[in-house]
């Protein structure tokens, strides 16, 4: 069973710090979580919301069924009244007009005026949300501990209580068990993922939807000795990164496209000078500026081809929220092996969003730093796997030379012919070894299934819930192969599932199917029908599955 | 002069080039600092004098066109220990890597940026830099460069630098005393080293800086701003050079909690701790 | 007040902001100008202020964050009959966009730049922008801004700005008039306007402009660079506002041969004779 | 028959001022002349060559076996000898020791300094070419009128006469007929055909091998009434052509590889402006800095996936000298009717190497301007085909709105989901149109081919080469397509033709196969086998032969 709730209002109205209260009691009471937020690009104003799903089950997917609606504002009430279910409820305040039956009316803010804080209105909502959905007060005091500063913690309390008895209970009490669980967004997940790996130095320039992890990071700081730097520019950014990274700490940036897009010269040069680093993509609709605060898959193409020449990198989509966490610790560990840029792939439905996962575990091996070396040291002595000993510099008494030009072993400049074709060789051999640990794509659904479907990155859930609900309501036979990795793309298990498939389809939140492109470019499957969004918002797994009957 | 603990490799400079009169005092600074090859980090971007890094026995990051200030900070961040020191050219540090050189001011990071400006940009062959002087006629600059030449040295004062100074090939004994202030000094350091480019500066030669160069030793307050601006803004007949500015100011390592008084970054293990309590927030 | 040539439309602004009061003086200098909205081009890159030009009923180019000066100079470029107005934040024009602000200044083109100079980063939500104060606590900078602050108008005047103004949203009778005077100005100038950000800058307030700034009218010599300068440096418990300094300097179009007195580019036909003779010494 | 000739030396020698006299003399003479400049990145010493090849046919391939050796040090004596026909010639100054019986060594040092310069030994040495192969002196004086300072020409004249007398003629003299042609580099030709498109303004940041483009326009800026800016970096420089653009004049940048990677934000500005722009990427290998004045054919998947989200873009790849031209006007066109940017991709090859083509042919059409327009004026108005009538600011009262975010009709900012679909339909929708005005790669070669090559851009010249060396040596039936347009890319001809052919084999500048990937991610055709170069020399025809018979 999941419930869901839609918390919509202006900008500044202070949707956020209600849905994050909600949130964290749900979960603390033993909810599933999840939720996606939808923001315009504006500080006041306009209109905002937030999704929030729990349950006793894992959710996958957002969905616009809506058993609440909660309201701040009269246009939210306007705009989703038509997605409430017919026995579902409105909550507003008194001054909101509603003619619906389902409403329930509180003078919300006059009853925060009284007690003496205008801005408590929300944990009244909060409180007969609570009462509602049959809960009771108890993780009040300790995630409002969490969530607001000391003085306003006894008069939000009072605040909830009014609320949670000005109401009385509508739906069941379910028995869920995610207590133990983590509740934690994409952003929040990448960035403890770097932690884990040993993160050191993250540089980036602030940048809807990737700010979150650069924020993160910085609030544990000093406490996990890294230095977050916010540069002047996405090129300083990538850069200095760079320079890290050589100097011998795990080094990390972040951005959305129009930031990557000018860490594109960088990215060559982690790629000649064999650095590591790893590069967070937090996607959102383009071109240019496009909807800054919205969602979108359109970075995959860019991505796998940025920059000038040739050289080895990897692309890893991440597709939710403890796949955010595992993955970044494989991308520095990756990085680090094979002495390549990693990027990994979010969006902004992923990044700003919020799910209760396992908790994550710190994994016990830590990067062992090269000291041992052949004499005379070459940075980039050509050996078998194209991998050549790393040094730091000042570590030991060896000197480490790296350029942007085509260089020797030794890292010194060189035009000839002969040593080019070696070094190129050498820098994309690595790729075959590369190649023999890629994760092939998740598979969910029939094994015989007739339509295949193909996602990546966070449209897995979503696909994975349509698909399990479409193979429960009919005859047809669905599955869905989830890609984690798209560079380079892994295609054993394609290869095996495609062929037995009738029709073989992407899913893809973007215009021109990039997924598809780099499928039939990679092992030659054409897809055979797609389904493509690209408005800014998520696909739920209700639409795809009207989608994908619509269009049958 | 004391043995050399520093060694060159062959060049691909032109013979004349003023690029040789750096290299050369930069070994010589420092060797008489007493740094070791392994404990100096160079780093440069790309062009002519950007090359140097290739040409010292040192550890060396050639980087980007440009992007010679961001890595050099970083790695500085990173490690400590190291020693870092800029060498490249006035196109990659003002023109394409202005923005940098701007905000590496501010950061104050506790390296040394030696710009070889010939007032051209030499390894493209002879186009105007952003201090070539307004008229001067290149392949691009057909009619003339239209733009009013910056003068570096007198911006980085007005962003806030903490060391800054002029220098010429031409005295040697001048450039090594400043090369082993700047490095020293705690913080950021630029000196401008007016460099004659033989083959594609016809304006700006040896000549031309000799006649006008004036060592400002001695009689200069280093500490007034004022007064180190006024020298900045002087470069027609008479072009003062040496030490214009100095400030003692707390570096980026100075302000930083995470870096301040604990040890290089690169030293420092895992904290598992702390980030256990990180994910134990999120329970 | 005249009636107004220009009309504001809806904004996205938080009540109380700053730019209020900067779209309003900003429609009063235009049509106490005398300018009609099809003859003049507001440029801005991204940012809250840098949505000014979709306010104002005039042609407007708004296009990626820090790239407001390029387009800018080279609409003017394009076509001179165009008064080509920036509009747009401080992590636009000296964050991200710094080294076209450097070299725009060299360029000299006529163009006018009004920075809203809130000290933040507004759209992004408040994180330390370049002139953002050494220890200013956000969500990024959690234990204060390690950087110094940048002093835009220092920097510029040492750039080589022909026109350099500090204003504040809180006295907009003194606003108009640097804005008019900036706009009839043959050249590039800069107007930093200290804009108060209700929601991200707690610290430089309405109230803690009000209580520094002090316009320098009158008893100030325009023309004097160090005096310009002393001015701008201070930016403490006083901040001088008005024009800090003005001078006359042949613009970008005065020295082109292409564009000085021969009219708009745009109205150049193909000069077929020319390309001919081209091809004809390639023969 | 074609005649080859080596010009070798260190940088600073003066190689290019001799192999400019001499090719514009055997221009003048009516020979068929192309050269390929092989230099390094430093200003002196080091060791640079041009090959300058001169016959009575079209010459399409550069070749490494010679018929003469130019040698201006022992370094390229050393270095090339094993190169020269076995009735080759060398020919150098005395004080270089050559043991070779080929040699004909003057004084020519010491003769010019005799002469009173040092620096006219080219000139003697130009004056014992034009003798050996049985060319006269009349071109001399209107050559050099042409490449050096009035003061000097008569010097080099009495130089050319004295080595045109020391030596005998060897080679005879050809009946050609090429003098009518124009002696162009690939360089000269993108700039020409700018102009000829009407080009206003130029603005670029120098970067090898592209900086020739802008260098040819300044020297023309007066006469042709264009403005040509140096911009303080790349990123500058692109939005300066934008904003030109954008007020209404045909603008232009160039750059190479990495300066294209600073462009790249800007790319999807112009994608979701709609303004047309014209971009030449000349490239060169790298990543990064890599070798910066060698030639490569790797940004092709960089340039047709640059930048985040999507948008329509065209992307152009230059064949030779003549094609530049005429594409480059093309570029023009097509930026201008679908309001898009246009890419022109070029090499260091073509971009630095001369070719006599048939004389430029200014076009006669001259762009016309919209004026004329529906009110209110709507500058992203939705119509038919997805192109709007473009405005220019001040030209006429209307307003012209314009911004990178999504927008309205009108070009204000939204963040309606509806007007997204609506506009990002309408910019995609334009691909429709263009691909119907695509042209499809010219074919050459034996029309019942058993092998066909694929090959794009300046490859083109050695490819025809040699399938028609191919087709007359043996058996075996040889042909190739050679792509200009790449993007979107026409497949007519291709799917025609290759299920027709036993082999598919695609032959490029670059490590991936670059051109085999798009190939078959559009249309699923799967190359059989590749011919790769990647070490920054150009592929010959010869080269090439040889490739193809070792792996077969
Ligand atoms: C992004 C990028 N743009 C352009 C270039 C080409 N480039 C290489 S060096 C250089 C200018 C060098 O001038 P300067 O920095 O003054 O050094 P110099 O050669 O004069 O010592 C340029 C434009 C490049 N390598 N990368
Ligand atoms: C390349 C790029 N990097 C980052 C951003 C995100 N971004 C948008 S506005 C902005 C800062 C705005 O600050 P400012 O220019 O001071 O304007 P304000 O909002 O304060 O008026 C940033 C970082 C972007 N749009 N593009
Ligand atoms: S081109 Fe100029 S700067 Fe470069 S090496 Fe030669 S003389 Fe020196
Ligand atoms: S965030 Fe700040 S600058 Fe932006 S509109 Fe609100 S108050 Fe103004
Ligand atoms: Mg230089
Ligand atoms: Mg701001």
């Amino acid at each position: 069973m999941i419930y869901t709730l839609l918390i919509g209002g202006a900008a500044g109205q202070g949707i956020d710090t209600t849905s994050a209260l909600l949130e964290w009691q749900l979960k603390k009471a033993g909810y599933a979580v999840l939720t996606s937020r939808d923001f315009m690009s504006r500080i006041r104003g306009g209109h905002n919301f937030i999704l929030l799903r729990f349950g006793d089950e894992v959710i996958e997917s957002a969905d616009m069924a809506l058993d609440g609606l909660i309201v701040l504002n009269e246009e939210s009430l306007r705009l989703h009244r038509d997605s409430l279910k017919p026995d579902g409820f409105i909550l507003c305040d008194t001054d909101i007009e509603s003619d619906d039956p389902r409403t329930i009316q509180l003078p919300m803010a006059d009853m925060a005026k009284e007690l003496g804080n205008p801005r408590v209105a929300g944990s009244i909502a909060n409180g007969v949300i609570l009462k509602l959905f049959g809960l009771d007060l108890d993780y009040s005091e300790v995630v409002l501990r969490q969530q607001v500063k000391d003085q306003y913690i006894e008069i939000n309390q009072t605040a909830m209580r009014e609320g949670y008895d000005a109401v009385e209970q509508r739906y069941d009490r379910l028995n869920a068990d995610f207590a133990g669980h983590m509740l934690v967004s994409g952003n929040q997940a990448v960035a403890l993922g770097a932690l884990a790996a040993g993160l050191r130095f993250y540089s980036a320039y602030p940048m809807s939807p990737s700010t979150g992890i650069m924020e993160y990071l910085a609030g544990q700081s000093k406490n996990c000795d890294l230095v977050v730097e916010q540069a002047e520019d996405e090129i300083a950014a990538i850069n200095m990164a760079l320079g890290a990274s050589f100097a011998g700490v795990p080094a990390m940036t972040g951005t959305s496209g129009g930031g990557f897009a000018l860490m594109v010269e960088a990215l060559g040069l982690a790629g000649i000078a064999e650095l590591p680093i790893v590069i967070a993509d937090v996607q959102r609709p383009g071109p240019a500026t496009g909807l800054p605060t919205r969602t979108e898959q359109s970075d995959l193409k860019f991505v796998i081809s940025a920059a000038q020449g040739e050289f080895p990198r990897m692309v890893i989509a991440l597709r939710d929220q403890a796949d955010a966490y595992e993955q970044t610790i494989r991308a520095f560990k990756i990085a680090e092996r094979y002495q390549i840029p990693v990027i990994l792939l979010s969006d902004q439905y992923l990044g700003d969003g919020t799910k209760s996962v396992p908790p994550f575990v710190i994994p016990d091996d830590e990067p062992v730093k090269t000291t041992e070396v052949e004499t005379p040291y070459l940075r980039y002595r050509l050996t078998e796997d194209g991998v050549s000993p790393r040094l730091h510099p000042g570590q030991t008494g060896h000197l480490v030379t790296s350029d942007s030009d085509e260089h020797d072993e030794q890292g010194m400049i060189t035009e000839s012919a002969d040593m080019r074709n070696l070094m190129m060789e050498k820098r994309m051999g690595k790729l075959d070894h590369l190649r023999t640990e890629l994760l092939e794509p998740e598979f969910t659904g029939d094994d015989a299934c007739d339509v295949l479907l193909l996602a990546w990155g966070s449209t897995a859930g979503p696909v994975r819930r349509a698909v399990s609900e479409l193979n429960q309501a009919d005859g047809s036979r669905y599955g869905a192969l989830l890609f984690g990795d798209v560079f380079p793309l892994p295609v054993q298990e394609l290869m095996k599932r495609a062929p037995r498939a009738k029709t073989v389809i992407n899913v893809e939140q973007n215009y021109t199917g990039q997924l598809a492109g780099l499928v039939r470019e990679s092992c030659g499957i054409a897809c055979d029908r797609s389904v493509l969004k690209y408005d800014g918002r998520q696909i739920t797994a209700a639409e795809l599955i009207q989608k994908l009957s619509e269009e049958a | 002069m004391s043995e050399q603990t520093f060694c060159t490799r062959e060049t691909a400079w032109c013979p004349g080039c003023g690029n040789f009169s750096i290299l050369d005092s930069l070994k010589t600074a420092l060797t008489e600092l007493e740094l070791q090859p392994h404990q100096v980090l160079m780093v440069a971007g790309i062009g002519q004098a950007a090359k140097t890094p290739q040409y010292i026995s040192a550890n060396a990051f050639c980087g980007l066109h440009g992007r010679s200030l961001p890595p050099a900070a970083a790695a500085k961040i990173a490690n400590e220990a190291l020693t870092v020191v800029i060498d490249t050219g006035d196109g990659d540090s003002y023109g394409e890597g202005g923005n940098h050189f701007l905000h590496n001011i501010r950061r104050n990071v506790d390296i040394t940026h030696f710009v070889h400006d010939n007032q051209i940009y030499g390894l493209t062959k002879g186009q105007a830099s952003p201090t070539s002087a307004t008229g001067h006629v290149t392949g691009v600059q057909a009619d003339g460069n239209f733009n009013q030449a910056m003068n570096p040295v007198l911006v980085a004062l007005a962003a806030g630098a903490t060391f800054v100074a002029r220098a010429f090939t031409g005295d040697r004994k001048q450039l090594v005393e400043i090369m082993k202030a700047a490095i020293s000094h705690k913080g950021y350091a630029l000196v401008d080293i007016l460099q004659p480019c033989v083959s594609f500066n016809k304006i700006n030669t040896f000549s031309w800086y000799k006649e006008r160069v004036r060592p400002v030793e001695g009689q200069h307050d280093r500490q007034d701003l004022m007064a180190a601006m006024q020298l900045a803004m002087q470069f027609d007949d008479v072009i003062p050079t040496g030490i214009l500015y100095q400030k003692e100011q707390p570096t980026y390592h100075d302000r930083h909690p995470v870096l301040h008084d604990r040890g290089p970054l690169i030293d420092r293990p895992l904290q598992r701790e702390a980030l256990q309590a990180a994910f134990d927030q999120l329970i």
